[in-house]
């Protein structure tokens, strides 16, 4: 199947409209919204806005008809053993969360997660937070010289306390893919459940969570040209159907009594209060198109993009790459550190040049630390990405320096 | 299609609340709810030589939960387990769809205007997946 | 100012499309959304979509001007003391939810918080959880004859353990809303804090924080013409401040190492992970234009409906009206029930009449149960409800018995 | 308004570094963070007859917020705390706007076309603010 990334632009509006011409390559943060999530949100919101779950009027039928839909679209996009198995929620930090409570009210003290020092402050944080509250011991997978998860350590470090191996499935600071077949064989030797963040991931074609042989994965629809405010967590159904229940509300309980309440079952009882109805049948659309694509062709032109930014990079003495140079099990997210330039500064000029990333430390502190940075400036690719938005890039970092030396 | 959702024969069913009530000597007790709408049904079964040869059951729903608990009263006693499991595919069919649909028993068709209501289809399944439990549970005893 | 609610109609994209005509009376589960929110969000999502924060690149620079922007329209509606106490969450339950872990988690075991037989389940939902979770007490103010809470009973059961009062600022099955002035005063006396449940009284006009001097105020915006999966929790500063984190991720800290981390100063400490930006804007734009609508108007058009649909249903002998009958005090709610007529049957024989009114136990079972019911039959009006709408339920009701006796 | 932010004169308060490195005998010494953006400054003041005498301070940061910290090094020493109080107003001034403008000392106009790029405020006000904290915490002392 043909594939052609010039066309294709042309179905994501801001693209088209931006004025002066905008080289999007801020897309690990964001990346621009496909037009089939905007009319789904709009026809939604013009033709079928509802509550949903309880109303039998022909809005209310529509309205969770389409959300029902929505979820079945996300299940087939994971290929999830059923659509039951998937929780909407608001976000990938929203679905880490929700995890740290509800998986984690099961732990006990001195239970082991184990996280690595590559983790987004979304995988990190929230069990960190867990710690405090229930006194389990996180460990932290060390990280080769290029900022990969150092896997050789897992064997040594896993003990039968641990419960779960949470990771990133891509880093958002050097793109590095998770060799998830050794995580899940070693956490299968000692009984632990294995966690995929996969927000940096799904944007790069549909995810086999059967395949992979996991139990959690979480994602959002914001990154992967999907609506703001939407988000995945999906769940082997026998760990579903074992976690208590995080947040309290409308649409999540049996019976209410003053004394106690009982709860439905998975997915609803995860899913406390009105859900972002509207959002989630945008991200159905997406992950129903996504879904449909050509991604071997999508892969070879984010690679040859890939390949030439990592080329103009390395071509530049001032320059150092931060994590994998290699293009296997990598996306093609590049973090680099420009000698003596804060990556505040880079950004600002290259804006100039209409030639958008994003500078800091990516929400990845620890990883960001790895390196011996405060900071990096990272180019992301997405889909849509052409050689003009790498050579603006390119020729933009020459303005830096002649404007910041 | 706009086919009558409360046709006389519904009406009818529910008010004559067949099985109203509970059985004492039951083999198997189970209560169920549907949490989206509040319906809930308690019900008992009494099985003899393999048949099922009585249902009762105190239900609070709507109109089509009501016909739905009461045709299983009228119309299950005397029927093996396995000969409901039938009726209650075929109600499954006629709701929803399925590969390859079986014959549907006359007695069901007043429920297929509902196929087209999604959301009233867990109130007429209600009764059915009540007593598909409750027969699980006496089976295991 | 002049108010022309048929003109108003022309705003609200679904009710001019709907085909047949819809009687949308099912406002208070989610109330039509306003075309300034529709724009909002499409214009943010074709001309400013970014991450918000770190970002420098000119997009960024502007979807963060925007998300801050509606944050002060919000804290303008609410006439907050600063826009930092406007915490934007995915809804009124998360918002509760937010409450009940983070202020919740300062709650020592016998500590109390006050609720009533009235709330919606999620305004009690999480506080039974944090019950379980900390060993608090519940203590329910019980409801007078016509479903009123009442606070004659309130002197009486607070004690000096009572740490939170939390109650509906407006009820979602009667509509009564709760007179704030004594719950306040008898929380100061305690030195309790006082939290409304505002996801039923933002639709009928901007609400004073401070005039009430009331805790914490939460709300969704899908009910007060806004998009779904945003919602707001607005706390008194120095309340806020004094919160722990409840969600852990990016946005909401300071320095993260493994050992551990610090946490960035309220709003942003509450709001982990990418929020919801685009509906956050639209949220925006339609709190700001709730703020200038002529109120007085809009409340004399909404009682006279009121005063019409009771009337209609006060006419019928087989109809019991839940809750107060009087026009003081109380929104235009109205839950019914119809002697041996399950809601469910009402509400999908009106839909036949392009009715939309909504049949359950309204996510307040206590409540229900008050009235010696399941479940009852609702309709509320918004401000763009006319006659004809109500007339069509009324003549509506006379088929619905036709039909089903 | 299209006025270059990375003017000479901002570069070369940055290079120079007035006040690099930490201060012995310091009245006061307070760390900021800006959590948003990651910058960093430690910053130490010394006090003599009611006037600032000496700055000294460890800035990770940005372009922009390493001259507010050179500034702060070169500008204030010698003013009382109400003078560098002046300052930072007119810094205020000179990047949000203020009912009344204050007369804007030329020192700091370099720093006006920061005015137009909101997520740079923070870099810019960062040292000033860690001065402001400084110099409260010292009056406590
Ligand atoms: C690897 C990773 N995990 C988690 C997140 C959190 O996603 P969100 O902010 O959409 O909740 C992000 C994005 O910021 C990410 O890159
Ligand atoms: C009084 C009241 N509180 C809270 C809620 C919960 O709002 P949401 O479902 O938007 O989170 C609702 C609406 O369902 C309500 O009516």
């Amino acid at each position: 199947m043909s594939f052609d990334p010039k066309a294709l632009r042309a179905e994501f509006p801001l693209l088209m409209l931006a004025q002066p011409p905008l080289h999007y390559l801020d897309n690990a943060a964001t990346s621009q919204i496909h037009r089939s999530a905007l009319k789904a949100m709009s026809d939604h919101d013009m033709f079928q806005r509802a509550n949903i779950m309880r109303g039998t009027h022909r809005l209310a039928e529509a309205a969770t008809a389409a959300y029902e839909d929505a979820r079945a679209r996300a299940a087939h996009f994971l290929n999830a053993a059923t659509p039951d198995e998937v929780v909407f929620t608001s976000g990938a930090t929203a679905a880490l969360n929700l995890v740290a409570h509800s998986f984690g009210d099961t732990l006990r003290p001195g239970d082991e997660v184990m996280l690595s020092l590559a983790e987004h402050h979304s995988n990190l944080v929230p069990w960190q937070l867990l710690r405090e509250r229930r006194g389990i011991v996180l460990r932290f997978l060390p990280l080769t010289a290029d900022g990969r998860i150092d896997l050789a350590a897992l064997a040594d470090m896993l003990t039968p306390r641990c419960r779960l191996i949470a990771l990133t499935h891509c880093s958002n600071v050097t793109g590095a893919i998770t060799d998830v077949a050794t995580v899940v064989a070693a956490a299968h030797g000692v009984g632990a459940r294995v966690l995929l963040d996969g927000a940096q991931q799904v944007q790069h074609g549909p995810v086999d969570v059967q395949g992979l042989d996991i139990d959690f994965y979480a994602f959002s629809g914001h990154k992967c040209y999907g609506p703001n405010g939407i988000g995945v967590l999906w769940a082997r159904g026998e760990v579903l159907a074992a976690m208590p229940p995080f947040l309290g509300g409308g649409g999540m309980v049996g019976e209410v009594t003053p004394e106690g309440s009982t709860f439905a079952r998975p997915p609803q009882r995860f899913e406390a209060g009105t859900p972002a109805i509207a959002q989630a049948v945008g991200l159905g659309a997406v992950l129903a198109w996504l879904s449909m694509l050509p991604w071997r062709a999508i892969r070879a032109h984010e690679n040859e993009l890939l390949r030439r930014l990592l080329a103009g990079l390395r071509g530049r003495s001032d320059i150092r790459i931060l994590g994998p140079v290699d293009l296997d099990a990598r996306q093609p997210v590049v973090s680099f550190d420009i000698a003596g330039l804060h990556p505040h500064d880079v950004c600002q000029v290259l804006d100039r040049h209409g030639v958008a990333l994003r500078g800091g430390h990516h929400c990845a502190q620890p990883l960001i630390r790895h390196f011996g940075l405060d900071g990096a400036n990272r180019a992301s690719i997405a889909m849509y990405t052409t050689q003009a938005d790498i050579d603006a890039l390119l020729d933009g970092l020459n303005d830096v320096v002649a404007v910041l030396r | 299609m706009n086919v009558e959702l409360y046709q006389q024969a519904i009406k009818d069913l529910a008010r004559a609340g067949h099985g109203s009530g509970r059985l004492s000597a039951a083999s198997a007790s189970t209560r169920l709810d549907n949490p989206l709408c509040g319906d809930r049904i308690t019900l008992d079964v009494r099985l003899a030589d393999g048949k099922i040869i009585a249902i009762g059951h105190d239900t609070r729903g709507c109109l089509l939960c009501r016909a739905a608990a009461s045709w299983l009263a009228a119309e299950v006693p005397g029927s093996s387990p396995v000969q409901f499991a039938a009726a209650h595919r075929e109600l499954l069919a006629l709701l929803q769809g399925a590969a390859t649909t079986p014959a549907i028993r006359t007695s069901l068709l007043p429920f297929s205007p509902v196929r087209e209501h999604k959301s009233r289809h867990g109130c007429v399944l209600l009764p059915f997946e009540t007593l598909r439990r409750a027969l699980t549970e006496a089976a295991a005893n």
